[in-house]
Order: structure tokens, then C-alpha cells, then sequence
């Protein structure tokens, strides 16, 4: 049953289930990163999602945005590398926009989006086609601010459309960033790693959402 | 691959560990994964460097007796997270600030950054100079696209003389950057290593190809060439760093009379033999050009597990340089007496 | 396996040519395959290291300040023929006789014996010391056919520290004859390296086995055990030294309170990481017998091209060898500061 | 047409011969010190039957003991190793044993390989059994003793054909000496990398002896 807004405890149960989705996807992510970049974002969001779902599990938070803020803790301080600083900065920069929230709506995770894809990009300094987390989580951003939705599952499915979309045409991108294989054409028809980590995230909250 | 490891996510804590003990009382361990010196006196510039596991004996083996005072240790290829770099930031700070001085890679940029921040918040005086010696990774004009590769070595040895004797934090950021601009690197890999968690290999590499200027997690250089004889192959490389040092406006040519440092450097699996070989025909070309080597380093220094490859490092000697490379240096990754070989 | 070669025929004299440019001045070639030092007093006793190649960075690269003072160097794993030992010979001796270790190998023995008889020929006094640390390879009561593997690094910087002050060869004599009867080792092999000249693997071993006691050709030991975690292995390993100790009469028990030197031995492929992570147990495993570690070495020390393996030897200390051990050195192989870690 | 002496010269173009069969068999020998011992077999024999070609090729010699004591000293000193001792000594010994000798005739051969053989054995030590070149050549010795052959070609036809049977022989023998690979039973069933060399060295001798 789709739903209109979540709870405190159903926005950390989401994101517990986003957790185990990545760390489900190891194996994709480790061959995406291996691929194009040095092989390690699949156990470095396995090692960070861990860390999630310890900080989140049997806790209670006083909104939906400390919710974010303390994933994006969690991965920001367990991680490392390049993911831990912008995939920690995208939940604590978005969490921190709504972090009064005491529901998560259509509103809330438009915000979350828009807001923690400008943090990551003015941490990062990755502009859309240098073949980052960047070219999925904007478009999603942008997707669901265009959707106008009405309920959270509605907006999440919007974003996790203009996620995938990105990812795909990450595709036809030349890498230049983090310690992506720099050198032009071998990077061309492969997806981002970041990027396919944006697309499960999005594609994890819709389905908890619309459950 | 057999690796003789535990728990394969649990490398990078035990690895530390074992470079505690190694250091047999010279360091401790600090936070959540950061190693420092026991004995860093009162009113020292401290000099704080940093990376991710994988590589040893850098970087945390470069901690030491007139090395660095500490480093913060990110997991396996992945750079400290920032709470790890603020805890070896505080342990090693004896309030004259502390000098980050690290391989040029975005991960490292933003956790050091990251780190940093904290470390102001604590009124923590920190500086940040970056190692991009790697000119295949970048012309010269955009230097700072540039990766940080085995230069890292020299550099830290000559800084962390530096800091010994550096009064201020200008002084010392003043020094590594005139290390990190004498010194270039070119390095190719013959075959990959693997990541230890996933025992997967790090990157795929015709069997018959080396990669020119490949970075040490296999980035890209700027070839792939058929597999060559080591005479030829040195050849090529050092023309690469020749070409970089004139092309480069910030920094003289090479010439006649001019004094290096050259360090030869194995990824992992190549070995020591291949090392010398290389470093033979490196020593010709030098003397034919009448480039003096103020001193040697070889040996498996900066590496990618059981990657094959081997990179060349030049760095150009000065007076002051060649004052801090003459201290004597003990650590895991890099250790002399006084003075140098042939001196 | 690429190979970064010229000529696989030529890789021995090639690379003892690198090593001459490593050492900068410090060390010259002598006669058809030898290095020795550029300054070896008059009135010193020598010190002769030497044996066969492709184990980089020693034998040959144990050459150097208060370690050997020359090198008589064979092809790869070949010994070094006997005019080649006397070449060195030769070169080294100051009048005062010359002391030749090395490892227990029939051919080095063969070799290094007939060098022996050329240079009493000339009148040169010459008295040797085998190495024979490996405690896999025969029993405590054979040990004149044990094989001498990574304890020979140890033993070398003892010896070499002694000779720079032993009035005699008497002195010198009793001097490695201790620092050998106290050096212990054993280990393993996980992987075969390769033949230079044909390519080929030294050995066979399955997949999913270790060679535990595995000699550095790949000469098998006590047996063939499936793949294990670093720390089990540490364990069986550290209990096949403690065990030796026990049984053998020449020496006492390790007991509480005993301090040893911990080498930690990669050969080749076996990355830094690995090594440190059995480091850490085998400390752990010290400290709760009570065993001190007066200092630690760690690293690719004794190599067959990209073998992979590890060793661990252990030197009991006393005050005579503490202070030959607390000595800097320099060479290609092993450099430390004065003094040592933790002290 | 088998031969009753050797000259000098054919003595030396004997030699040759030798060296040239062993090149060629460096793959054997190779593998076989593969088997059992560091692999470096053929190539240090290879490398030593270089250097006597090199001592031989167009050279004059007194005797046929002087070029079998050159091709000694050439293995000697070319190439290290066990080998190089006791094959250089193997020449040098039983060249040593007939050094005025301007002939090689059955008798001259015969008191070649006793002096080498018993040189070799008090040089390393090695006894019958102990799985090394031994093994081949102390057959080889007693079977040319016992042969009291005539000719020279008679006399390296016994002996190659107790060679052969020593190397033979080696293969249910443990190995125990070099850098054989000691362990027991890993040692049956291949013959010794040095007994196949002198099986080699003595059958070309016959070839030579009966062309
Ligand atoms: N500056 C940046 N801005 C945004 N995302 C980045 C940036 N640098 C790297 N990334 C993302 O991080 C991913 C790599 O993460 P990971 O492999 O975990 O770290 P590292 O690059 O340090 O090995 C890339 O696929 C990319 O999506
Ligand atoms: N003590 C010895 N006496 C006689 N022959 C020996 C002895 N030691 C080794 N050999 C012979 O030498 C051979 C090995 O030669 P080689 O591989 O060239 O030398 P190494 O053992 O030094 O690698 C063995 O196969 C054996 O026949
Ligand atoms: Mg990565
Ligand atoms: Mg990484
Ligand atoms: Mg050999
Ligand atoms: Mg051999």
C-alpha cells in the first residue's frame, strides 16, 4: 500500500533496507569500481552501510532528518575514501535541510535530494558529466523537484526514475574524477560505481515506499 | 591467490597493529586507526601524513625517526575517513600546527579537508601539502590533476628532516613544497594486484602489454606498449620525466652538473633483480646526460599488493635538500645512516 | 609472468652492475661476479658473504657500512664458482684473514671450499662459518645438514657489526659461530617464483596448500598443510622454533624474561601487509611466554624471484650480540640507525 | 667406423660434440631439477658447456688429459653451482689421471671416469645411492673396468651403457644431497638432473667413438 508520508521509525526502517540492499550489491558495485576506478566501493559502502545499520538499529531519533544526518555519520566516519566523504556529505547535508521534520513526505525528500546533492557538489567540486555519484543524484534531485508529488511515494519513485536514468547515461561519460581510470575511452559504456550505489538507494526507498 | 590474511575486512586494523609492534615502542597507536610517535617533543612542527591500506610499508611506514610524526590510516585503497585524520591530527599537534602531506587522490582531498575542518573547530593550526609527482597523470599545466606515486618517498624522508628543524609551520609547508616540486615520477604496471576482501584482481591487462604511466591502483597512463626488455623500457620512462622537468615552467630543465636523487621503485611482485637491472641502465642514461646521483633508493617502497610493475623518481637536489637527506631515518618503510652511499 | 629482463642469460652480472650504481661510490665490482666494499681498512678482519643470485636483496646487497665487506656472487641460485670466491677473497683481505658465511648448501659448501684452497694458495688465512637457521630440515642433531634461509640477515648485520672491531679471525670466528647456533627459522611457501632464463615456476604446490617448512627453492619441509588464516600458521610456525630450542642440547630453552631479534621474511610476492598481520600474532604469541623482542625486522629480505612465502627467525640476545645489533648499518639489503626501535 | 684410439684433436671434436648434445638437452635437464631440485640444472650446465666450447674450439692441446682437464676448468669456473664443483672436478680429476696421455684408447677412458669418479666422490662427499650424478657415473666407471675392452669405442659403448643403467637406477632413489628436494618419497620416480647429464655426456661419447 503506497504511502503518503513515513514516520520517524518507518524513515529509519527505510534506510535500514536501503542498507541491506548495498551491501546485497557488493558484487555489482565491486565490478563497477573495478571496472573503472580501483576496485574497492563495493566493500567501502558495504563497510559504511554496516556501520548504518548499527548506529540505526533499535535507535529512536527525534526527526526524520537526524535520521539522515546520522547515516551520513556513519558512513562519513567508517568509510573513507572518496565515497565516505560525499556519500556521508549527501546524507548529512540533505538530513540537516530537514532536520525538524517529524515526517518525511513529498516535501522532506525533495529537500533531502536538492539539498544533498548541492553539498555534495560543492564538497566534491564534480560537475554533471565528469562521471560521478553526481550524474545519478542530480537528475534525481531535479525529477523529483519536476514531479510535484503529492506523497512520499510518489516522489520517491520520481527520483528513483531520474536516478537510473542518470546512471545509465553515466554510461556514455568520460571518468575524471576520484581515483577513476582517468585515461578516455576506456571508461566509455560502463556505469559510474557511485552512481549505480545513487540508482539502489533510490530505487530502495520507492519500493519502501510503495510497500 | 593465496593470501596469508584473517578476517579479509579486517586487514587494515590488524595490519596496524602489527606495524605498532614493529615499531616495538617508537610508535603507538592512536583513535581509530592512527599511528604515532611515542616521543614528539614539545614545540615540534609536526608533519602528519596519510592514505589508504594496501600499499605498505607506505604510508604509515614512513612514520619515524626524522620521518613523519604520524599518519591516519584509511582502509584497504580507501582514504581515512576525517574523524581518523582529526584523532592523528590531535595526537601528534604540540601546538606549532601540523603539516598534511599526502598523495594527490579526491578521496584523500576530501577526508583531509574534512579532517582539517574538525581540527580548526579544536583550533588545531593545520597546513596541507599535496604529492603529485606522477606526470603521466596530468601536463604540466594542470599539475594539481596530477596523482601522488613513489615520490611520496623522497618527499616524506625530506620533509620529515625538515621538521625536525623547521621553526614555524610556513617554514615547514615552505620546504615540502619545494620537495614535492623537484620531484617527479613515471611508473608502469606489468600486471595487477588484488584486493583483499574480494580477492578479486585490482584490473584487467593483456598479457602481452605493459602500461606506461599506469597509476598504483591502475589508472590509465598514457600507453599501452608490448611488453619490452627493462634497457628499453627504462629508456622510455626516464625520457617521460627528461620531458616533464623541461616542459614544466615552474622548474628548470635537467642539465649537465645538476644533481638527483633517484628512486627505483617495485609495485610488489617485481623483484628486486628487475629493480637493479633497471636502475643500471637508468645510471647510463644519467651519466651520459651528466646528471650526477647525489644517492639511490630501490626496493619495494610504494606498492599495490602483489602488483608488477616498477615506477622511476627524480629529485632534484639542492643545498637545502640536500641537507635534510643527509639525517639519518628509521622506519618500517625507509631507513639510512648519516650521510649517503658514495658520500 | 612478464619479466622485466634484457637478456635472461646475462640477468646475474646485470644486475650486480645495478647494484655497484646502487651503492654510489660505497661499493665496486671485483674480477668476473664480485662487490666489495671502497674502503675496507687495513688491519680488518674481512667479512665474505656470497652465494647465488635471484634471491635479491640478498646475498650480495648485505655488502655495505658495518655489514660484509665484499660478496663472491653466483648465477641464479647457482653458488658462485670458485675462482669468483677468490676473486673476492682477494679483494677484501686486509692481512688480517677472512671470514666466509654462508648458507649451508652443498653447492655453496663445494664452491666456496675449493675458493678456500685457491686463496690458502696465495697465503690469504680464511676460516668458515655455515648458516644453518632453517630448523625444518634436519633435527637438532643434524644440523650440519639444515639449510640457512632468511636468519641469515640477522646473523650477517651481527657479524658484520663484530668484525668492525675483532682484533682476530679467532674473534670473528666465535663471534657468527654464536649469532649462527642463536638464530632459528622456519617457514613456509605458498607459491613457486620463476626461473629467469627458461620462465618456468621453481616447483608445483597445489592450489590449496602450504609447503610448511618449505625451504627458499622450494626444498619441502615437514609437511603439506591446507591453506590457513595468518594466525593459525604464525602459531604452528613459532611452535616448530620454540620446539627446536627445547631439543636442542647446544642451547637453552626460550624461556620468560628471554629476549630475542623477531625477523619477519617475505619471500617475494608476499606483501608487506601480510607480514605485519603475522607479526601481530606472533607478538601476541611472545608476550604471553614472556618472551621480550629486543627488535624487530620485517620485509622482502630473502626472496626467490615472486615466491611467495614467509619466514619468521628468531636470535636470542645477550649483551655481545645486543651491542653488535645496536650498531647502524647501511646497504641494499637491511640499514638501521644506531641503537633500535623502542630503545 | 668405431674407432681404437681417439687423437688429441678428436679428442677435442669429441668434447665439442658433448658440449653441444648438453645445450640442446637443456629442456630435459631443466625439468628434471624442476622435479627435485631449484630448476637451474640446464641452464648452469648449458652455461658451462659454453664456456668449454669456448676453451676448445680451434685450440691445440698436449694431451687428451689436457683438454679434459680444460673442459673442467671451464665447468668450474663458468658455472658455479653443485654442479660446477663436482662436474668440474669429474674432468679435471680423471683429465689429471691421463694428462700425458696423446691418445684416448680403451685403456685411457677406462682410467678417465675411475679417477673421476673416485675425485668426484671424495670432492662432494656423495655416496652411491644418495641420488646424484654419482649414481650414473660410479656404473659407469666399473662398467668400463669391467668391460676390458680393446677399442675406445667398445670401451664408451660399456660405459654409456652403465650410465644409463645408473640413471635409471636413480629413479627409485631418494634424494638427499643439494638442493634436491629432500623429502622422501616426493623424489621417487625421476631420475637425478646430474645423472641425466652424464648419461648424456657418455652416450655421446660412444656416438663419437663409433662414428
Ligand atoms: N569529487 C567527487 N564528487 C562526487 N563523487 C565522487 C567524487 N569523487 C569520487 N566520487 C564517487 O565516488 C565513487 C568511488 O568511490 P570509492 O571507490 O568508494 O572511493 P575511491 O575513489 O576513493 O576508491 C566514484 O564512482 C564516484 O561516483
Ligand atoms: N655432493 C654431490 N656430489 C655429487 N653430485 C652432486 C652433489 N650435490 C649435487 N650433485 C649433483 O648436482 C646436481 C644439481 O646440479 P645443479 O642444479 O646445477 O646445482 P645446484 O644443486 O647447486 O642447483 C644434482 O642433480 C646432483 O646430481
Ligand atoms: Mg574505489
Ligand atoms: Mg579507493
Ligand atoms: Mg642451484
Ligand atoms: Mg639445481
Amino acid at each position: 500500500m503506497a504511502k503518503e508520508t513515513l514516520s520517524i521509525n518507518e524513515t529509519r526502517d527505510m534506510m535500514i533496507a536501503v542498507a541491506n540492499k548495498i551491501i546485497e550489491a557488493e558484487p555489482i558495485l565491486t565490478d563497477a569500481d573495478r571496472a573503472l576506478g580501483d576496485g574497492d566501493h563495493g566493500v567501502g559502502m558495504e563497510r559504511g552501510m554496516n556501520a548504518v545499520k548499527e548506529a540505526l538499529e533499535g535507535e529512536e531519533f527525534p526527526s526524520v532528518g537526524k535520521v539522515f544526518m546520522a547515516v551520513g555519520m556513519a558512513m562519513m566516519s567508517s568509510m573513507g575514501g572518496a565515497s565516505g566523504a560525499v556519500f556521508g556529505t549527501l546524507f548529512r547535508s540533505g538530513g540537516k535541510a530537514i532536520k525538524d521534520a517529524e515526517t518525511l513526505g513529498a516535501a522532506e525528500i525533495v529537500t533531502f535530494y536538492k539539498e544533498g546533492t548541492e553539498g555534495v557538489m560543492s564538497r566534491g567540486g564534480a560537475k554533471p558529466g565528469d562521471k560521478t555519484m553526481v550524474d545519478a543524484l542530480l537528475p534525481a534531485a531535479e525529477a523529483g523537484e519536476k514531479a510535484g508529488a503529492a506523497t512520499v511515494s510518489e516522489a520517491t519513485a520520481a527520483i528513483a526514475e531520474g536516478a537510473e536514468a542518470g546512471k545509465e547515461a553515466s554510461k556514455d561519460m568520460i571518468a575524471t574524477m576520484g581515483r577513476a581510470k582517468t585515461l578516455g575511452e576506456k571508461s566509455l559504456g560502463k556505469a559510474d560505481a557511485g552512481a549505480v550505489s545513487v540508482s539502489i538507494i533510490a530505487a530502495t526507498m520507492r519500493d519502501f515506499a510503495a510497500a | 591467490m593465496k593470501k596469508l590474511i584473517n578476517d579479509p575486512l579486517n586487514v587494515a586494523d590488524e595490519l596496524l597493529d602489527g606495524l605498532v609492534d614493529a615499531y616495538n615502542g617508537d610508535c603507538k597507536s592512536v583513535g581509530k586507526r592512527s599511528i604515532v610517535k611515542t616521543d614528539i617533543p614539545d614545540g615540534k612542527v609536526a608533519l602528519l601524513v596519510g592514505g589508504g591500506s594496501g600499499h605498505e610499508p607506505i604510508y604509515h611506514g614512513l612514520v619515524g625517526r626524522n620521518l613523519a610524526d604520524g599518519a591516519a590510516c584509511g582502509d584497504i585503497f580507501a582514504a581515512p575517513p576525517p574523524n581518523i585524520v582529526f584523532e592523528a591530527t590531535e595526537a601528534v599537534d604540540r601546538g606549532k600546527g601540523v603539516l598534511y602531506l599526502y598523495g594527490n587522490y579526491a578521496g584523500d582531498v576530501l577526508n583531509f579537508d574534512l579532517g582539517a575542518e574538525l581540527s580548526d573547530d579544536e583550533d588545531i593550526d593545520v597546513r596541507t601539502v599535496l604529492i603529485w609527482d606522477d606526470v603521466c597523470s596530468a601536463p604540466p599545466t594542470e599539475k594539481d590533476k596530477r596523482r601522488g606515486i613513489a615520490g611520496l618517498v623522497p618527499v616524506v624522508k625530506l620533509v620529515g628532516a625538515a621538521s625536525q628543524t623547521a621553526a614555524t609551520l610556513d617554514e615547514l609547508e615552505a620546504a615540502a613544497k619545494k620537495a614535492v616540486l623537484m620531484t617527479r615520477s613515471v611508473g608502469v604496471s606489468m600486471s595487477p594486484g588484488s584486493i583483499p576482501a574480494t580477492g578479486k584482481p585490482t584490473f584487467e591487462l593483456d598479457e602481452a602489454l605493459i602500461g606506461l604511466g599506469m597509476g598504483i591502483h591502475g589508472e590509465p597512463g598514457v600507453a599501452e606498449i608490448p611488453m619490452t626488455t627493462a634497457d628499453e623500457l627504462t629508456e622510455k620512462m626516464l625520457e617521460l620525466i627528461f620531458e616533464d622537468f623541461e616542459k614544466d615552467e615552474e622548474v628548470d630543465a635537467l642539465a649537465e652538473g645538476d644533481e638527483i636523487l633517484l628512486f627505483v621503485n617495485s609495485l610488489g611482485a617485481t623483484t628486486m633483480m628487475e629493480l637493479l637491472i633497471a636502475l643500471r641502465k637508468a645510471k647510463a642514461i644519467l651519466t651520459e646526460r651528466g646528471i650526477k646521483i647525489y644517492d639511490v633508493i630501490v626496493g619495494p617502497l610504494v606498492t599495490c599488493q602483489e602488483m608488477s610493475g616498477i615506477s622511476f623518481s627524480f629529485t632534484k637536489m639542492d643545498d637545502e635538500l640536500k641537507g635534510y637527506w643527509d639525517m639519518p631515518c628509521q622506519s618500517n618503510c625507509y631507513s639510512k645512516m648519516e650521510g649517503r652511499n658514495g658520500g
